[in-house]
Protein backbone atom coordinates (compact mmCIF):
# COMPACT_ATOMS: atom_id res chain seq x y z
CA UNK A 1 0.00 0.00 0.00
CA UNK A 2 1.32 3.74 -0.46
CA UNK A 3 0.87 6.55 1.33
CA UNK A 4 -0.30 9.88 -0.04
CA UNK A 5 2.08 12.70 1.30
CA UNK A 6 2.61 16.33 0.76
CA UNK A 7 5.43 17.68 1.16
CA UNK A 8 6.28 21.22 1.71
CA UNK A 9 9.25 23.32 0.57
CA UNK A 10 10.56 26.73 1.88
CA UNK A 11 13.17 29.23 1.25
CA UNK A 12 16.68 27.87 0.04
CA UNK A 13 15.12 24.32 -0.18
CA UNK A 14 11.93 26.05 -2.56
CA UNK A 15 14.79 28.12 -4.49
CA UNK A 16 16.61 24.46 -5.03
CA UNK A 17 13.37 22.48 -5.90
CA UNK A 18 11.37 24.86 -7.93
CA UNK A 19 8.30 24.54 -6.03
CA UNK A 20 6.61 25.51 -2.75
CA UNK A 21 4.89 21.74 -2.71
CA UNK A 22 4.26 18.27 -3.99
CA UNK A 23 2.46 15.12 -3.53
CA UNK A 24 4.89 12.27 -3.00
CA UNK A 25 3.47 8.83 -3.02
CA UNK A 26 5.62 6.56 -0.55
CA UNK A 27 5.56 2.51 0.22
CA UNK A 28 3.63 1.70 3.69
CA UNK A 29 6.10 2.53 6.95
CA UNK A 30 8.34 5.15 5.39
CA UNK A 31 10.11 7.59 7.25
CA UNK A 32 10.93 11.30 7.39
CA UNK A 33 14.41 9.97 6.19
CA UNK A 34 13.06 8.13 3.24
CA UNK A 35 11.21 11.17 2.12
CA UNK A 36 14.41 13.21 2.36
CA UNK A 37 16.50 10.40 0.07
CA UNK A 38 13.80 10.92 -2.30
CA UNK A 39 13.67 14.79 -2.84
CA UNK A 40 17.68 14.90 -2.63
CA UNK A 41 17.31 12.42 -5.68
CA UNK A 42 14.69 14.09 -7.64
CA UNK A 43 15.87 17.62 -6.64
CA UNK A 44 19.90 17.25 -6.99
CA UNK A 45 20.07 21.34 -6.67
CA UNK A 46 19.25 20.61 -3.42
CA UNK A 47 23.05 19.72 -3.46
CA UNK A 48 23.90 18.71 0.36
CA UNK A 49 22.35 21.41 2.14
CA UNK A 50 20.87 20.63 5.79
CA UNK A 51 17.52 20.76 6.01
CA UNK A 52 15.17 20.86 8.80
CA UNK A 53 11.95 18.75 8.91
CA UNK A 54 8.92 18.52 10.08
CA UNK A 55 5.62 16.38 9.89
CA UNK A 56 2.15 18.39 10.10
CA UNK A 57 3.94 21.42 11.67
CA UNK A 58 5.88 20.17 14.49
CA UNK A 59 9.67 18.97 13.91
CA UNK A 60 10.15 15.43 13.81
CA UNK A 61 12.97 13.26 13.56
CA UNK A 62 14.37 11.28 10.17
CA UNK A 63 13.16 8.36 12.03
CA UNK A 64 9.41 9.85 12.31
CA UNK A 65 6.97 6.72 10.82
CA UNK A 66 4.58 8.53 8.04
CA UNK A 67 0.96 8.37 8.23
CA UNK A 68 -1.22 8.68 5.00
CA UNK A 69 -2.05 12.25 4.36
CA UNK A 70 0.99 13.62 6.94
CA UNK A 71 2.04 17.18 5.64
CA UNK A 72 6.07 17.04 5.93
CA UNK A 73 8.01 20.47 5.40
CA UNK A 74 11.61 20.58 4.02
CA UNK A 75 14.04 24.43 5.08
CA UNK A 76 17.10 25.18 5.93
CA UNK A 77 18.26 26.58 8.94
CA UNK A 78 15.69 28.96 9.98
CA UNK A 79 16.66 32.64 10.34
CA UNK A 80 13.75 34.46 11.98
CA UNK A 81 14.40 37.61 13.98
CA UNK B 1 -0.40 48.85 12.26
CA UNK B 2 -4.05 47.18 12.72
CA UNK B 3 -3.69 44.50 15.03
CA UNK B 4 -6.99 42.57 12.56
CA UNK B 5 -4.12 42.54 9.90
CA UNK B 6 -2.68 39.98 11.87
CA UNK B 7 -2.76 36.34 11.64
CA UNK B 8 -2.80 35.67 15.62
CA UNK B 9 -2.29 32.86 17.93
CA UNK B 10 -3.52 33.59 21.68
CA UNK B 11 -2.31 31.52 24.96
CA UNK B 12 -3.08 32.07 28.27
CA UNK B 13 0.25 34.07 28.94
CA UNK B 14 0.03 36.00 25.92
CA UNK B 15 -0.22 35.99 21.98
CA UNK B 16 1.54 36.02 18.77
CA UNK B 17 1.46 37.03 15.21
CA UNK B 18 2.66 37.42 11.93
CA UNK B 19 2.01 40.33 9.78
CA UNK B 20 2.91 41.96 6.27
CA UNK B 21 2.26 44.77 7.90
CA UNK B 22 4.43 47.69 9.49
CA UNK B 23 5.01 47.02 13.39
CA UNK B 24 3.94 49.69 15.59
CA UNK B 25 7.19 48.81 18.82
CA UNK B 26 4.77 51.45 21.30
CA UNK B 27 1.28 49.80 20.56
CA UNK B 28 2.62 46.11 21.03
CA UNK B 29 4.65 47.01 23.96
CA UNK B 30 1.85 48.10 25.61
CA UNK B 31 -0.81 45.35 24.74
CA UNK B 32 -0.36 44.19 28.24
CA UNK B 33 0.44 46.77 31.99
CA UNK B 34 -0.89 43.78 33.75
CA UNK B 35 -1.78 45.44 37.19
CA UNK B 36 0.65 42.97 38.79
CA UNK B 37 3.81 44.27 37.06
CA UNK B 38 5.81 47.22 37.10
CA UNK B 39 7.91 46.65 33.74
CA UNK B 40 7.62 45.60 30.20
CA UNK B 41 11.19 44.92 28.63
CA UNK B 42 10.61 44.91 24.89
CA UNK B 43 13.03 43.67 22.28
CA UNK B 44 12.88 45.56 18.75
CA UNK B 45 15.03 43.82 16.33
CA UNK B 46 15.32 45.73 12.40
CA UNK B 47 16.71 45.52 9.38
CA UNK B 48 20.82 46.57 9.55
CA UNK B 49 22.39 48.10 6.62
CA UNK B 50 25.59 46.19 6.97
CA UNK B 51 25.77 42.22 7.66
CA UNK B 52 29.24 40.40 7.16
CA UNK B 53 30.93 43.65 6.08
CA UNK B 54 28.32 43.37 3.03
CA UNK B 55 25.47 46.33 1.98
CA UNK B 56 21.99 45.10 2.29
CA UNK B 57 19.48 47.04 -0.10
CA UNK B 58 16.53 45.29 1.32
CA UNK B 59 15.28 42.06 3.02
CA UNK B 60 12.47 39.39 2.13
CA UNK B 61 11.15 37.54 5.21
CA UNK B 62 9.39 34.10 4.43
CA UNK B 63 7.45 31.80 7.25
CA UNK B 64 5.81 28.22 7.01
CA UNK B 65 3.31 30.49 8.62
CA UNK B 66 0.95 27.86 10.51
CA UNK B 67 3.52 26.30 11.95
CA UNK B 68 5.30 29.49 13.11
CA UNK B 69 2.29 30.52 14.71
CA UNK B 70 2.70 27.39 16.87
CA UNK B 71 6.00 27.48 16.95
CA UNK B 72 5.94 31.03 18.58
CA UNK B 73 2.84 30.12 20.57
CA UNK B 74 5.25 27.13 22.56
CA UNK B 75 7.89 29.68 23.33
CA UNK B 76 5.18 31.96 24.88
CA UNK B 77 4.02 29.27 27.12
CA UNK B 78 7.67 27.54 27.64
CA UNK B 79 8.70 31.24 29.05
CA UNK B 80 5.86 31.77 30.84
CA UNK B 81 6.54 28.46 32.91
CA UNK B 82 10.59 28.77 33.40
CA UNK B 83 10.10 32.68 34.21
CA UNK B 84 8.16 34.58 36.32
CA UNK B 85 6.68 36.73 33.82
CA UNK B 86 2.89 37.90 33.56
CA UNK B 87 2.29 38.44 29.75
CA UNK B 88 4.13 37.91 26.10
CA UNK B 89 3.83 39.26 22.92
CA UNK B 90 5.56 38.49 20.08
CA UNK B 91 5.18 39.70 16.51
CA UNK B 92 7.31 39.08 13.41
CA UNK B 93 7.17 40.62 10.04
CA UNK B 94 6.84 39.13 6.87
CA UNK B 95 7.79 40.29 3.09
CA UNK B 96 9.97 42.64 2.00
CA UNK B 97 11.17 45.23 4.45
CA UNK B 98 13.82 48.44 4.35
CA UNK B 99 16.67 49.08 6.26
CA UNK B 100 15.36 50.72 9.83
CA UNK B 101 12.35 48.75 9.40
CA UNK B 102 11.09 46.32 12.33
CA UNK B 103 11.20 42.66 11.83
CA UNK B 104 10.36 42.06 15.31
CA UNK B 105 8.75 42.67 18.80
CA UNK B 106 8.89 40.81 21.63
CA UNK B 107 7.40 42.11 24.57
CA UNK B 108 7.36 40.76 28.16
CA UNK B 109 5.76 42.33 31.19
CA UNK B 110 6.74 40.81 34.54
CA UNK B 111 6.06 41.98 38.35
CA UNK B 112 9.68 42.33 38.35
CA UNK B 113 12.25 43.38 35.62
CA UNK B 114 14.51 41.04 36.19
CA UNK B 115 12.28 38.11 35.26
CA UNK B 116 11.40 40.61 31.88
CA UNK B 117 15.03 40.99 30.65
CA UNK B 118 15.69 37.18 30.96
CA UNK B 119 12.90 35.78 29.48
CA UNK B 120 12.83 38.48 26.71
CA UNK B 121 16.35 37.62 25.92
CA UNK B 122 15.81 33.76 26.43
CA UNK B 123 12.57 34.63 23.70
CA UNK B 124 14.31 36.32 20.77
CA UNK B 125 17.54 33.60 21.14
CA UNK B 126 15.10 30.94 20.83
CA UNK B 127 12.91 31.96 18.00
CA UNK B 128 15.57 32.84 16.04
CA UNK B 129 16.71 28.89 16.36
CA UNK B 130 13.51 27.37 16.36
CA UNK B 131 10.63 29.18 14.69
CA UNK B 132 10.47 28.56 10.77
CA UNK B 133 10.85 32.18 9.52
CA UNK B 134 13.31 32.71 6.87
CA UNK B 135 15.81 35.90 5.81
CA UNK B 136 16.89 36.44 2.41
CA UNK B 137 19.45 39.51 2.34
CA UNK B 138 19.30 41.29 -1.31
CA UNK B 139 22.76 42.62 -1.52
CA UNK B 140 23.51 45.01 -4.55
CA UNK B 141 25.54 42.58 -6.23
CA UNK B 142 23.26 39.47 -5.32
CA UNK B 143 20.83 37.93 -2.93
CA UNK B 144 20.88 35.08 -0.66
CA UNK B 145 19.27 33.16 2.49
CA UNK B 146 20.40 34.01 5.75
CA UNK B 147 22.61 31.23 7.38
CA UNK B 148 20.52 32.20 10.71
CA UNK B 149 22.43 31.87 14.21
CA UNK B 150 23.85 29.14 14.86
CA UNK B 151 22.00 27.17 18.24
CA UNK C 1 3.89 63.27 24.17
CA UNK C 2 5.96 65.85 22.36
CA UNK C 3 9.90 65.97 22.72
CA UNK C 4 9.50 69.84 23.16
CA UNK C 5 7.79 69.82 26.36
CA UNK C 6 11.20 67.79 27.87
CA UNK C 7 13.52 68.98 29.90
CA UNK C 8 16.73 67.86 27.71
CA UNK C 9 20.42 66.95 28.31
CA UNK C 10 22.20 65.64 25.12
CA UNK C 11 25.35 63.56 25.47
CA UNK C 12 27.67 61.76 22.98
CA UNK C 13 25.98 58.63 23.12
CA UNK C 14 22.33 59.66 23.14
CA UNK C 15 20.28 61.88 25.17
CA UNK C 16 17.90 62.20 28.61
CA UNK C 17 15.07 64.00 29.80
CA UNK C 18 12.52 65.26 32.58
CA UNK C 19 8.51 65.94 31.84
CA UNK C 20 5.55 65.99 33.41
CA UNK C 21 4.12 65.16 30.21
CA UNK C 22 2.64 61.35 29.51
CA UNK C 23 5.39 59.53 27.58
CA UNK C 24 5.32 57.60 24.49
CA UNK C 25 7.04 54.16 24.31
CA UNK C 26 7.41 54.07 20.98
CA UNK C 27 8.11 57.07 20.13
CA UNK C 28 11.08 57.01 22.60
CA UNK C 29 12.30 53.19 21.33
CA UNK C 30 12.99 54.25 17.83
CA UNK C 31 14.21 58.12 18.61
CA UNK C 32 17.94 56.12 17.23
CA UNK C 33 17.75 53.58 13.98
CA UNK C 34 21.52 53.32 14.05
CA UNK C 35 22.53 51.93 11.11
CA UNK C 36 25.18 49.76 12.17
CA UNK C 37 22.90 48.11 14.90
CA UNK C 38 20.08 45.75 14.52
CA UNK C 39 18.08 45.66 18.24
CA UNK C 40 16.92 48.38 20.37
CA UNK C 41 15.96 46.85 23.94
CA UNK C 42 13.17 49.02 25.85
CA UNK C 43 12.49 49.29 29.21
CA UNK C 44 9.10 50.55 29.82
CA UNK C 45 8.27 51.03 34.02
CA UNK C 46 4.70 51.79 35.03
CA UNK C 47 2.72 52.27 37.94
CA UNK C 48 1.85 48.95 39.83
CA UNK C 49 -1.48 48.64 41.50
CA UNK C 50 -0.13 46.87 44.50
CA UNK C 51 3.28 47.49 46.42
CA UNK C 52 3.87 45.44 49.11
CA UNK C 53 0.37 44.46 50.08
CA UNK C 54 -0.74 47.92 49.86
CA UNK C 55 -2.86 49.31 46.75
CA UNK C 56 -1.84 52.45 45.43
CA UNK C 57 -4.25 54.73 44.76
CA UNK C 58 -1.73 57.46 42.29
CA UNK C 59 2.44 58.68 42.40
CA UNK C 60 3.78 61.66 42.27
CA UNK C 61 7.31 61.58 41.07
CA UNK C 62 9.09 64.74 42.32
CA UNK C 63 13.05 65.64 41.20
CA UNK C 64 16.19 67.29 42.21
CA UNK C 65 16.00 68.25 37.86
CA UNK C 66 18.82 70.20 37.16
CA UNK C 67 20.90 67.35 39.31
CA UNK C 68 19.04 64.74 37.71
CA UNK C 69 19.72 65.23 34.33
CA UNK C 70 23.52 65.54 35.16
CA UNK C 71 23.35 62.29 36.66
CA UNK C 72 21.45 60.53 33.90
CA UNK C 73 23.55 62.04 31.46
CA UNK C 74 26.49 60.37 33.38
CA UNK C 75 24.80 57.29 33.47
CA UNK C 76 24.63 57.35 29.40
CA UNK C 77 28.31 57.77 29.16
CA UNK C 78 29.09 55.24 31.56
CA UNK C 79 26.69 52.65 30.08
CA UNK C 80 28.63 53.47 26.81
CA UNK C 81 31.72 53.28 27.97
CA UNK C 82 31.21 49.88 29.54
CA UNK C 83 28.72 48.04 27.24
CA UNK C 84 29.11 47.66 23.76
CA UNK C 85 26.26 50.06 22.51
CA UNK C 86 25.20 52.54 20.00
CA UNK C 87 22.74 54.96 21.53
CA UNK C 88 20.47 55.62 24.70
CA UNK C 89 17.96 57.32 25.50
CA UNK C 90 16.44 57.57 28.94
CA UNK C 91 13.14 59.65 30.10
CA UNK C 92 11.38 59.73 33.47
CA UNK C 93 7.95 61.11 33.96
CA UNK C 94 7.42 63.73 37.28
CA UNK C 95 4.33 65.00 38.53
CA UNK C 96 1.18 62.73 39.16
CA UNK C 97 0.75 59.00 37.38
CA UNK C 98 -2.31 56.97 37.50
CA UNK C 99 -2.09 53.23 37.38
CA UNK C 100 -0.63 51.76 34.47
CA UNK C 101 0.70 55.08 33.50
CA UNK C 102 4.55 54.76 32.48
CA UNK C 103 7.30 56.66 34.63
CA UNK C 104 10.55 55.93 32.83
CA UNK C 105 11.38 54.15 29.53
CA UNK C 106 14.77 53.64 28.70
CA UNK C 107 15.88 52.34 25.50
CA UNK C 108 19.59 51.08 24.47
CA UNK C 109 20.03 50.63 20.77
CA UNK C 110 22.99 48.48 20.17
CA UNK C 111 24.68 46.37 17.16
CA UNK C 112 24.10 42.88 18.64
CA UNK C 113 20.93 42.32 21.49
CA UNK C 114 23.59 41.23 24.04
CA UNK C 115 24.66 44.25 24.90
CA UNK C 116 21.53 45.93 24.69
CA UNK C 117 20.08 43.55 27.24
CA UNK C 118 23.03 44.56 29.84
CA UNK C 119 23.64 47.80 29.46
CA UNK C 120 19.04 48.55 29.60
CA UNK C 121 19.44 46.72 32.76
CA UNK C 122 22.53 48.03 34.14
CA UNK C 123 20.57 51.32 33.23
CA UNK C 124 17.54 51.27 35.21
CA UNK C 125 19.13 49.98 38.11
CA UNK C 126 21.81 52.03 38.36
CA UNK C 127 19.34 55.02 37.98
CA UNK C 128 17.05 53.87 40.69
CA UNK C 129 19.57 53.63 43.00
CA UNK C 130 21.39 57.31 42.05
CA UNK C 131 19.42 59.90 40.29
CA UNK C 132 17.59 62.01 42.65
CA UNK C 133 13.96 61.70 41.71
CA UNK C 134 11.46 61.03 44.66
CA UNK C 135 8.61 58.46 44.30
CA UNK C 136 5.39 59.57 46.69
CA UNK C 137 2.69 56.48 46.76
CA UNK C 138 -0.71 57.71 47.43
CA UNK C 139 -2.62 55.01 49.20
CA UNK C 140 -6.23 55.04 50.18
CA UNK C 141 -5.47 55.46 53.80
CA UNK C 142 -2.54 57.97 53.37
CA UNK C 143 1.00 57.99 51.22
CA UNK C 144 4.62 58.09 52.43
CA UNK C 145 8.11 58.37 49.86
CA UNK C 146 8.91 55.04 48.61
CA UNK C 147 12.18 54.02 50.26
CA UNK C 148 13.65 52.82 46.73
CA UNK C 149 16.05 50.25 45.84
CA UNK C 150 18.47 49.08 48.21
CA UNK C 151 21.73 49.11 46.44
CA UNK D 1 34.13 85.44 57.42
CA UNK D 2 31.05 83.59 56.80
CA UNK D 3 29.86 81.80 53.54
CA UNK D 4 27.03 82.54 51.90
CA UNK D 5 25.14 78.52 51.26
CA UNK D 6 22.03 77.78 50.27
CA UNK D 7 20.22 74.59 51.73
CA UNK D 8 17.69 72.34 49.03
CA UNK D 9 15.62 69.80 50.53
CA UNK D 10 13.97 67.01 48.27
CA UNK D 11 10.76 65.23 49.16
CA UNK D 12 10.66 63.43 52.53
CA UNK D 13 13.63 66.77 53.87
CA UNK D 14 11.52 68.97 51.81
CA UNK D 15 8.19 67.74 53.94
CA UNK D 16 10.38 67.46 57.34
CA UNK D 17 11.62 70.76 57.23
CA UNK D 18 8.54 72.60 55.77
CA UNK D 19 10.98 74.03 53.11
CA UNK D 20 11.78 73.29 49.79
CA UNK D 21 14.98 75.80 50.01
CA UNK D 22 16.70 78.33 52.70
CA UNK D 23 19.61 80.42 52.83
CA UNK D 24 21.94 79.76 55.43
CA UNK D 25 25.29 81.20 57.25
CA UNK D 26 28.18 79.46 58.36
CA UNK D 27 32.11 80.01 59.50
CA UNK D 28 34.65 79.40 56.71
CA UNK D 29 36.02 75.78 57.17
CA UNK D 30 32.52 74.47 56.86
CA UNK D 31 31.75 71.34 56.26
CA UNK D 32 28.85 69.14 54.17
CA UNK D 33 28.35 67.40 57.66
CA UNK D 34 28.33 71.08 59.50
CA UNK D 35 25.19 71.93 57.40
CA UNK D 36 23.64 68.85 58.23
CA UNK D 37 24.24 69.38 61.73
CA UNK D 38 22.81 72.68 61.65
CA UNK D 39 19.53 71.42 59.51
CA UNK D 40 18.97 68.74 62.08
CA UNK D 41 19.11 70.87 64.36
CA UNK D 42 16.72 73.84 63.66
CA UNK D 43 14.32 70.57 62.03
CA UNK D 44 13.90 68.33 64.46
CA UNK D 45 11.61 66.84 62.04
CA UNK D 46 14.20 65.56 60.28
CA UNK D 47 14.54 62.62 62.79
CA UNK D 48 17.51 60.59 62.06
CA UNK D 49 16.76 59.69 58.59
CA UNK D 50 19.53 59.24 56.51
CA UNK D 51 20.28 61.83 54.47
CA UNK D 52 22.14 61.80 51.12
CA UNK D 53 24.09 65.17 50.32
CA UNK D 54 24.83 66.64 46.84
CA UNK D 55 27.11 70.19 46.56
CA UNK D 56 26.64 71.73 43.16
CA UNK D 57 24.25 69.05 41.48
CA UNK D 58 26.76 66.41 41.99
CA UNK D 59 27.14 63.72 45.35
CA UNK D 60 29.29 65.22 48.14
CA UNK D 61 30.60 63.43 50.95
CA UNK D 62 30.17 64.69 54.68
CA UNK D 63 34.06 65.93 54.61
CA UNK D 64 33.92 68.17 51.39
CA UNK D 65 34.48 71.63 52.39
CA UNK D 66 32.56 74.99 51.64
CA UNK D 67 32.76 77.83 49.62
CA UNK D 68 31.02 80.75 49.14
CA UNK D 69 27.26 80.65 47.49
CA UNK D 70 27.63 76.51 47.19
CA UNK D 71 23.93 75.09 46.92
CA UNK D 72 24.03 72.18 49.40
CA UNK D 73 21.09 69.64 48.72
CA UNK D 74 19.79 67.48 51.02
CA UNK D 75 17.13 64.28 50.07
CA UNK D 76 16.55 60.79 51.58
CA UNK D 77 17.55 57.61 49.53
CA UNK D 78 16.08 58.30 45.68
CA UNK D 79 13.31 56.41 44.21
CA UNK D 80 13.59 57.55 40.94
CA UNK D 81 12.41 54.43 38.10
Amino acid sequence: MELHLTVLFFAAAADASGLRSRPVRLQKGATVADVLSFVRAEYPALGSQRLLTAVNEEYAPGDRLLVEWDEIALFTPVSGG
Amino acid sequence: MRFEKIARLETTSGFCGLTTESLDVGLIARSFIPEECGATVTLDGYVRRFTRGRETLHLVYESYESMALKEMGKLIDEAAEHFDISKIVIIHRLGRLEIGETSVVISVSAPHRRAAFEACEWLITTLKQRVPIFKKEVYSDGEEWSPGETA
